[in-house]
């Protein structure tokens, strides 16, 4: 039931970052979709590991991946970020659309 | 009583999750966001993953500083703080959120995972160090070495001042002759559209 | 040995034509291998060859009597036209005209000795095509050109018989010598009896096929002597009586045989009677003559046939020289201008033995031969008989109208002297002469035996009729070419009203039914496509205006072009149709599918935005789809 | 001796590429390749035997069964034969060309795919060749054509491209089908594959019959050729006409006839059908050009027609073993006299290109007067086509039809039409050419050179041997091998 | 923990932080060195891998396979990278940060070299890890150039889209089949829905390095907008290491009947949108990304037919050599011609520069498969295994689209074949140059090797 909670917490989650990826103009916006995406993975790896999984330890070590998972895009995202705004003052998806066709 | 819990946790990340795009500032969102992630956190502690719930709590809490002042400091000032609205294909992204959420939310309810909850007396964190060093250290390994790499690389790209000067000076392709101008597609006019067009406080 | 009959003046031809030369020297060349070959047709006879392809196809030859006195006739009679072309034609294109003539005196050889079928039809479109370059022989003319293609098509078309006969017998028989022709049954013998006689009426210048003879005309008169008299149109009646054992089994062979032949013998002796163009007269009465012998072959007497070919070719010959003797004089081949008696009075002499023999006036070889085959008629039915007698009266009439309006005694009276032309027409005329002791017993029963057969016995009332009527047909072509050559009255026996009537005014609606649709079609030709077929079309038309007089023969002929002008506009607009709409239907196929893929890379182009929230909804949408398979499409 | 013949060519091809030599020693050298060639075919011939002879076999793949192997019988000794004969001829035929050394390479090197094409036993190498005999006649058409040659060479390229790919496709099907994976044509025409009745065997032969179709060209997949005759320069149209379009039949006979006898005999039908509408269609549309070598190109649609309606008669298990074997005689020789014949053709359409630039049959005429050679060259070479008996093109009609005529009564009768309409649009183009009044515009015409006249001497005098002792050939052909054996009714 | 089963991929560490190292010590005009320092150690790397070949056995518990795919993999990318690292001192001489880009190099390359071995669905997220964020950055490596940076900026947002699509299917597969491990995943069926959808999440990571349709859309921006040599490495090294990576994971899940459908149906969208598309490209770098967009969807047809033909790792694996070969060929060209890429400037290059117009003409016929191409041959073994299983009809898919490629392909041939040669052209010349025409003598020689090689290449993977 717990899991189920949790899952069903993890599957809204998901869907809410999605809804941010695909939404959101703003570069930094748009990461904090993935993140939530993220979030929700989270959720549902500690609910598996918990609940169902009987604490195996790929469990833990698997929520430590999708941590440095965040971690890793951020990281490189904000340099990619920080590199385009100083080339073009640009923060936003539609501000690139040059190479395209 | 922890199911109680657990569920007024998901219930809040869900709903702290959902503010994220609500709410009319970066600043805030970024504050959300940190909260849902937190709530994670927490369940991760009442779920006998402490490890995992606190370092979720502090990293998360970090990044989320780290963006917040990244976004008053560096970028749109005062975009930072100020109400706004940019969203775009927003009725499609709804759509997909729900699909999605929808579609995962039936699939949990049509899937049968093992039922084998985490034994209470079992030294989960000691566990997880083992099978870090253990079974899964290449995994481990690769990791780290991707935070290196992927270090090296923020530097790399987002450094102003290098050892000789200017990082980004010359970092262009050669021209179609010696000194011209890179072939192929040229940048659109120096970002021309700049943001402060799309948002001005109608929010 | 045989095969030498066919390929030595064929080389010796193309040698003549090499190697050219003076007026002179050309023509003793030629002469010696006319020589050459009539003296081997005489030394060869009986003798049989074999020249193997392969295990399925050998060619084979042979020289029973019957041929041989046709392979000794094809050098006799090219031997004087070969002395009148050397006089009368233009020195520069001399060797060229003798030696495709020995070319096609080969290539007629070749039909002669056949003993295959594949034999015979080498040696039948060997002689269409000669036929095609010596009728266009004055090249820088635009006419015989045309012509040439003309005949050639037309002659072929029929050739396309001959096909069928050959692979109707390989099917039916696994072989194509002449034996297993006879070895045929059912529709497999049908059907070569049938394409032999198509072939034989097409080169033999039948209904409908007629039309091509008057085209060939616009070849050099020489041309005109040897296409008409032993070779190439008589090659359809020869090969009808050669293979007559053969063929005479299937049934209804005889019987159609007999209505080609008689219904061309009266038409085209209509056709003759009423042209004002010296040759296209002869050329007429060339259908009607060959008419009479394709009757007779199918009336059973082979032999008879081709006594009467031999004897008309000498005739016919001995005519076309005459002819082109006076187109010497007048420069014209009009009978208008003509009446020469007193400028040639040795010509019209001359001329006037084969005229009498083409009449078939007793005493003539040409009379023996016709009362021959109108005996041989007999033995078919009265009412065969009588058409036979009309033909013969016809024959009569325009034989005699020919010699007086080209011959008889004119106004003008100022000496002309054509040398070899006189040589040429005299040994004709001479050989007719000889031929005339065909009226002894003593000279044709020894020669009916040597032909292996009994001549036709013949009833009394037979004879008077058919001499009668040869009687008022000299009479009536004494007359008609008294009173004139321009149009007759209309009431001619009543029978030019009846076709107005009943033939050509229902085919000019016809005629304007289609050119209305031909307009129609022709609105989505490209400019230029129409070329030859409409050239050809319109000559016909204006050959038609010119020439004919709306009488009984015009239907004959108008119904002939006619056909032949659809048969080349249809073809016409289907070439235009193909390469117009149906080229581009077939080019749909590349053009299309690279238009449409073209058209769709344009679009999935426009899928690439460069928008990143564009890409994303691509990969989620895909995403989707994907889960979607994966959970209810297994 | 035939890894020989086709290495010589390709040899000479690189040499040309690389070696700076100049234009005429470039012509020779592309001239004397195919000549060698041509030797150690003959010695090939000379040599004798039964089926496949001549063989030799070096490893490539051998896991997957692929190896270099030559080998001829008579038919395709008969064709690499001619193909080499026609390299000559189009080689030493006298160009005004830019990059001659080029233009030579890539002659000498389409010699060498050509030959190693009908040579080879190998289906792999096979395919080989055939899509290299592409890029050559590609290059070839697009940089020294003239015209639309760029958009013709793609057309082309991309066309006969996809019908490979199809023959690809239904190559390794019969190779996979096989026991043991192999692509040695003769143990796949000794034990053929896919024997039963079904959908498989039924695509596999429409994918063959769609890929040589298109190579071939049968109606409707044909219209690549026009566009590529007209743009090409006169001797590689008599190379595509000649050589590259029996690469179709002759795949056409030895891969979907030999090699699946049972599923072609049950397609037959429709495939003589595609012949003869071929063969009405190629006449009737060319007889409506008014471009001459649109004209002659469309002949060869009706004259691979013809070729196609024989094989169909020979693999259609119907009729006598005679009749049948008539016809896969007459389809053979159909494709030699075809190159023989279409190659003559070419070349006097290149001889008028260079002479005038022009191919509009109404701005001709009267050539017979300044160009005798010509005319008669053009015209023999018609009548050829036309199927004039003494000449190679009347035997194998003649063959051909009889074979029908024994099999489908009904498609011999109607296909019969196409050498009457042939004969009188090529009747039409020697009028239009030759007779008549000549226009200002063609003053100064030239007659063909002594070194062209003797090359189409050369060819044409073949032209006339085989048409009045086709013996030699028709035994070289041995078409009775050729038919697969097959049980009564197929 | 037997360390040795990893030298190739340890070699490849160690040079990456060798070479960063020797960027910070050496001065800017010499960093050209690294590259010489890169090539040596991918070479040393190669050479250990040769020295494992014949290994076949899971090592560091069940984590990583050595086998002859890894094998493949350890020769193939490595070699691969050598070539795109030749191709770089001259491209970024200019660029204060040259050295680095060894470093980031060798980083993806590892990052290949993780995900091509990778037994555990965590080493698989691991490996697309390093290999993507090395990949962003060097498809933005000039950061002068903004156009470089919107590639990289794209190939970012696509990627970690697709990333955190692929972690969310680990946890997924892991929740309900309770483990991450190949072996004990191995022929495990799934059933649950969850599981199912995380299958596909995690196919749709492996997608994302293949560039296989939906997840295509970074390859021709990557193509257009990168440094050349990053544009030739991100558009094969990745490629190869994900078509094992894939292949390995569609082998695990024997039978379930959708996945191989769904494989088809992404080739055949995959080579369609690739082919359709690159049409009418006018950028010569973008009708390359296009192109082997498609190629990918060929290179998927092996992997439909894993299990039922026994030809299909060979192919997969041939198929994918030649492939990267004619890729870097064609990135070569460019790079030598100094990033000349529109297509209308490649008018009359022949007379200019021939070499450069005939090694693009040798790639382009071998991407299109003409014999004797290697490219060929590794189309031929495509066919060889889809043909004659229940999904021949995407051989005919492939017939259709390698038609429509010709055409492309020789859209840019033609005018530089057959049109007259305009202005000068100058070429980079240097190392780019000898790459070029080495790349270009292993494709040709590939011909004649393929028959040793496909000998030696294995007929499974380890789980």
């Amino acid at each position: 039931m717990t899991l189920t909670i949790v899952l069903l917490g993890a599957a809204a989650l998901i869907g809410i970052g999605l809804y941010g990826a695909l939404s959101q103009q703003s570069f930094v916006m748009l990461m904090m979709g993935l993140e939530l995406m993220l979030n929700g993975a989270l959720l549902a790896v500690i609910g598996f590991w918990s609940l169902s999984l009987g604490g195996m330890p790929e469990g833990q070590l698997l929520a430590i991946i999708v941590m440095a998972v965040m971690a890793v895009e951020m990281a490189i995202g904000f340099a990619l970020v920080v590199a385009i705004y100083r080339k073009r003052q640009a923060d936003m998806t539609e501000s690139i659309g040059t190479l395209k066709g | 009583m922890t199911d109680l819990w657990v569920a007024l946790l998901a219930l809040f990340a869900v709903w702290t999750g959902w503010r994220v795009f609500r709410v009319d500032s970066m600043v805030r969102a970024s504050f959300s966001l940190m909260l849902s992630f937190i709530a994670v956190g927490a369940i991760g502690v009442l779920l006998s993953a402490p490890y995992i719930g606190v370092a979720t709590v502090f990293m998360m809490a970090v990044e989320m500083m780290v963006m917040a002042i990244f976004m008053v400091m560096f970028m749109m000032n005062p975009a930072g703080l100020n109400p706004m609205v940019m969203v775009h294909q927003h009725r499609l992204s709804i759509g997909a959120g729900v699909v999605a959420a929808l579609s995962l939310g039936a699939a949990v309810l049509f899937s049968r995972p093992p039922d084998d909850a985490v034994r209470a007396e079992a030294d989960v964190v000691a566990e997880l160090g083992h099978e870090l060093l253990g079974p899964s250290m290449l995994i481990f390994e690769t990791a780290g070495v991707t935070l290196l790499a992927t270090m090296v690389g923020a530097v790399i790209l987002s450094s102003r001042q290098g050892r000789f000067g200017a990082a980004d000076e010359g970092s262009r392709p050669p021209g179609l002759s010696d000194g011209g101008a890179p072939a192929g597609r040229q940048p659109e006019g120096g970002g021309g559209h700049h943001h402060h067009h799309h948002h001005g406080g109608h929010g | 040995m045989i095969w030498s009959l066919a390929y030595l003046p064929a080389l010796a031809g193309q040698a003549i034509w090499a190697l050219g030369g003076p007026r002179g020297r050309v023509a003793t060349l030629a002469l010696g291998a006319a020589a050459v070959t009539l003296a081997l047709a005489v030394a060869v006879g009986g003798r049989t060859g074999a020249f193997a392809w392969s295990d399925a196809i050998a060619l084979q030859a042979a020289l029973p009597p019957l041929a041989q006195a046709v392979a000794i006739l094809v050098p006799a009679v090219l031997g004087p036209i070969i002395l009148f072309a050397a006089s009368h034609e233009d020195a520069a294109g001399l060797p060229r005209l003798l030696g495709l003539m020995l070319v096609f005196t080969g290539g007629m050889e070749l039909i002669v000795i056949a003993a295959d079928l594949v034999t015979l039809l080498i040696g039948w479109e060997i002689v269409g095509a000669c036929s095609w370059a010596l009728i266009g022989h004055k090249w820088r003319q635009q006419a015989p050109g045309l012509s040439a293609n003309f005949a050639f098509v037309m002659t072929r078309a029929g050739d396309l018989g001959l096909f069928l006969a050959v692979m109707a017998t390989f099917a039916g028989a696994g072989r194509v010598g002449y034996d297993a022709l006879g070895a045929l049954d059912g529709w497999a013998q049908a059907l070569a009896a049938f394409g032999l006689l198509l072939a034989a009426a097409s080169k033999a210048g039948q209904v409908p096929f007629a039309p091509w003879l008057f085209r060939a005309m616009d070849g050099p008169t020489p041309v005109s002597a040897l296409l008409h008299s032993a070779t190439m149109v008589a090659a359809g009646v020869y090969i009808l009586a050669r293979l007559h054992p053969q063929l005479s089994g299937a049934p209804g062979f005889a019987a159609t045989a007999m209505v080609v032949g008689l219904g061309t013998a009266i038409l085209g002796g209509a056709v003759a009677l009423r042209q004002g163009h010296a040759k296209k007269l002869l050329a007429g009465s060339t259908s009607a003559q060959m008419g009479l012998m394709i009757a007779t072959v199918g009336a059973g007497y082979p032999v008879v046939a081709v006594l009467h070919l031999i004897v008309h070719a000498t005739t016919k010959a001995a005519l076309f020289c005459a002819a082109g003797l006076a187109q010497g004089v007048t420069g014209s081949f009009d009978l208008k201008d003509m009446r020469l008696g007193r400028r040639v009075p040795v010509a019209a002499a001359l001329a006037g033995v084969a005229a009498l023999s083409l009449a078939a006036v007793p005493s003539l070889a040409g009379g023996w031969s016709k009362e021959e085959m109108v005996k041989a008629v007999e033995h078919a039915g009265p009412f065969w008989t009588a058409a036979m007698v009309i033909a013969g009266g016809l024959g009569a009439a325009y034989a005699t109208r020919f010699w007086v309006a080209a011959f008889g005694p004119g106004d003008d009276d100022a000496p002309a002297v054509p040398r070899g032309e006189i040589g040429a027409l005299s040994a004709l005329a001479l050989a007719t002469l000889a031929l005339s002791a065909l009226w002894l017993p003593a000279v044709h029963d020894p020669v009916a035996s040597w032909f292996g057969i009994a001549l036709p016995e013949g009833s009394i009332l037979g004879q008077v009729a058919s001499l009668t009527a040869v009687a008022i047909g000299v009479l009536a072509g004494l007359r008609l070419a008294r009173t004139g050559l321009e149009a007759q009255s209309r009431d001619w026996l009543g029978l030019p009203e009846l076709y107005q009537r009943g033939v050509i005014e229902p085919f000019h609606a016809l005629a304007n039914t289609f050119a209305r649709v031909d307009d129609a079609i022709v609105d989505l030709i490209p400019r230029g496509v129409a070329g030859i077929g409409f050239a050809a079309a319109g000559r016909l038309s204006r050959a038609d205006d010119d020439a004919i007089d709306g009488l009984a023969p015009v239907a004959a002929r108008r119904v002939g072009r006619g056909a032949v002008a659809l048969a080349v506009r249809s073809t016409e607009a289907l070439a235009s149709l193909g390469a117009g709409i149906g080229e581009r239907l077939s080019d749909l196929i590349p053009t299309a599918s690279g238009r449409l893929t073209g058209m769709a890379g344009a679009d999935l182009r426009g899928l690439q935005t460069g928008l990143a929230h564009h890409y994303y909804t691509i990969l989620t949408v895909g995403i989707a789809l994907a889960v979607g398979l994966m959970n209810f499409g297994g | 001796m035939l890894t020989l013949a086709v290495l010589i060519p390709l040899l000479a091809a690189a040499v040309l590429a690389l070696a700076p030599v100049g234009a005429g020693a470039a012509r020779w050298t592309a001239t004397g390749a195919p000549a060698l060639s041509l030797l150690a075919l003959i010695a090939v011939w000379a040599g004798g035997g039964e089926g496949f002879r001549a063989v030799s076999e070096v490893p490539w793949i051998p896991t997957l069964g692929i190896a270099w192997r030559v080998g001829v019988d008579g038919m395709s000794l008969a064709l690499a034969l001619m193909s080499a004969l026609i390299f000559v001829a189009a080689s030493a035929w006298p160009m005004e060309l830019h990059h001659p050394r080029s233009y030579y390479a890539w002659m000498a090197f389409l010699a060498g795919v050509s030959i190693g094409l009908f040579v080879t036993l190998d289906l792999i190498i096979f395919y080989v060749f055939f899509d290299l005999s592409l890029v050559g006649m590609y290059f070839l058409i697009g940089r020294w054509g003239h015209g639309e040659a760029q958009h013709a060479a793609l057309k082309f390229f991309v066309y006969t491209l996809a019908g490979s790919l199809l023959i690809l496709i239904g190559i390794i099907v019969l190779a996979l089908n096989m026991p043991e994976m192999t692509f040695d044509m003769r143990a796949i025409i000794d034990s053929p594959p896919l024997a039963a009745a079904g959908m498989v065997p039924g695509l596999i032969f429409l994918a063959f019959v769609v890929g040589f179709g298109i190579k071939t060209p049968v109606f409707p997949v044909h219209t690549w050729l026009p566009p590529a005759h007209v743009n090409a320069p006169g001797p590689a149209s008599a190379i595509l006409a000649g050589v590259l379009l029996k690469m179709g039949t002759y795949g056409l006979i030895r891969i979907p006839m030999q090699m699946m006898p049972e599923t072609f005999a049950r397609w037959a039908l429709p495939l003589a059908v595609v012949g003869v509408i071929s063969i009405l269609w190629g006449s009737i549309v060319a007889f409506a050009q008014d471009n001459l070598k649109r004209r002659i190109a469309y002949t060869s649609v009706n004259h691979m027609g013809y070729t196609v309606l024989g094989i169909a008669v020979a693999g259609s298990a119907l009729g006598s073993e005679a009749a049948r074997q008539m016809a896969l005689t007459g389809a053979v020789v159909e494709m030699i006299a075809h190159g023989l014949i279409t190659g003559a053709l070419f070349l006097v359409a290149g001889a008028v290109w260079q002479r005038a630039g022009d191919y509009h049959l109404p701005n001709f005429g009267g050539l017979a007067g300044p160009a005798p050679r010509l005319t008669g060259a053009a015209t023999l070479a018609a009548f050829a086509s036309l199927g004039l008996p003494g000449l190679a093109g009347f035997v194998a009609e003649l063959h051909i039809f009889l074979g029908t005529f024994a099999v489908y009564p009904w498609l011999g009768a109607i296909g019969l039409l196409g050498i009457l309409i042939t004969a009188a649009l090529f009747l039409r183009m020697i009028r239009q050419m030759f007779f008549g009044d000549m226009p200002k515009e063609r003053a100064g015409f030239t007659d063909l050179t002594g070194t062209e006249t003797a090359l189409l001497a050369g060819l044409l005098a073949l032209v006339v041997l085989i048409g009045i002792w086709p013996a030699w050939l028709l035994e070289l052909i041995d078409a009775a091998a050729l038919i697969p054996a097959l049980g009564p009714g197929g | 923990m037997p360390i040795g089963d990893l030298a190739p991929e340890l070699t490849v560490l160690l040079t990456a932080v060798a070479v960063l190292l020797l960027a910070m010590v050496l001065p800017q005009r010499r960093h050209g060195w690294c590259a010489g320092l890169a090539v040596l150690g991918l070479g040393l790397s190669m050479a250990l891998a040769l020295g494992q070949a014949g290994a076949e056995r899971l090592t560091f518990s069940g984590t990583y396979a050595l086998d002859p795919g890894t094998t493949w993999a350890r020769l193939a990318i490595p070699g691969l990278a050598i070539l795109c690292a030749g191709l770089a001192p001259r491209w970024l001489a200019t660029d204060r940060r040259h050295g680095e880009f060894y470093a980031m190099l060798l980083f993806s390359t590892l990052g290949a070299l993780a995900m091509a071995g990778a037994a555990d669905l965590m080493q698989l997220v691991m490996g697309v890890l390093l290999s993507s964020v090395t990949g962003y950055v060097l498809a933005a490596y000039h950061r002068d150039w903004e156009i470089s940076l919107e590639a990289g900026m794209k190939y970012f947002l696509v990627g970690a889209l697709a990333n955190a699509f692929l972690v969310i299917g680990v946890v997924f597969v892991m929740g309900i089949a309770g483990s991450t491990d190949y072996a004990t995943l191995s022929g495990q069926i799934f059933e649950d829905p969850l599981a199912l959808i995380g299958l596909t999440l995690v196919l749709t990571g492996l997608f994302f390095k293949l560039g296989a349709v939906p997840v295509h859309t970074w390859v021709p921006d990557v193509a257009e907008g990168a440094p050349v040599p990053a544009a030739a490495f991100l558009t094969v090294v990745p490629k190869l290491a994900g078509a094992v990576a894939l292949f390995r994971l569609v082998h695990l899940a024997p039978g379930l009947a959708a996945l191989p459908l769904l494989i088809a149906l992404v080739a055949a969208a995959t080579m369609t949108v690739g082919n359709l598309t690159a049409i009418w490209q006018d950028d010569l770098r973008r009708l390359i990304g296009w192109s082997s967009v498609s190629q990918t969807g060929y290179a998927l047809m092996a992997v439909a037919v894993v299990g039922v033909a026994p030809m299909a790792l060979p192919a997969l694996l041939g198929f994918m050599t030649v492939y990267g070969l004619a890729n870097v060929v064609a990135f070569a060209v460019v790079a030598e011609l100094r990033g000349r890429t529109r297509i209308a400037d490649y008018r009359g290059l022949l007379r200019a520069r021939p070499g450069a117009v005939v090694a693009l003409t040798l790639a382009f016929l071998s991407l299109v498969g003409i014999p004797p191409l290697a490219g060929f041959l590794g189309k031929f073994a495509l066919f060889s295994a889809t043909l004659g299983t229940g999904f021949g009809w995407l051989a005919v898919v492939a017939v259709a689209n390698t038609v429509v490629s010709l055409f492309y392909y020789l859209r840019v041939i033609a005018p530089a074949v057959f049109a007259a040669p305009e202005g000068p052209v100058e070429t980079l010349g240097g190392l780019a140059r000898a790459v070029l025409w080495i790349s270009v003598a292993i494709l040709v020689g590939a011909t004649v090797l393929w028959a040793p090689f496909w000998a030696s290449l294995g007929q499974g993977l380890l789980p």
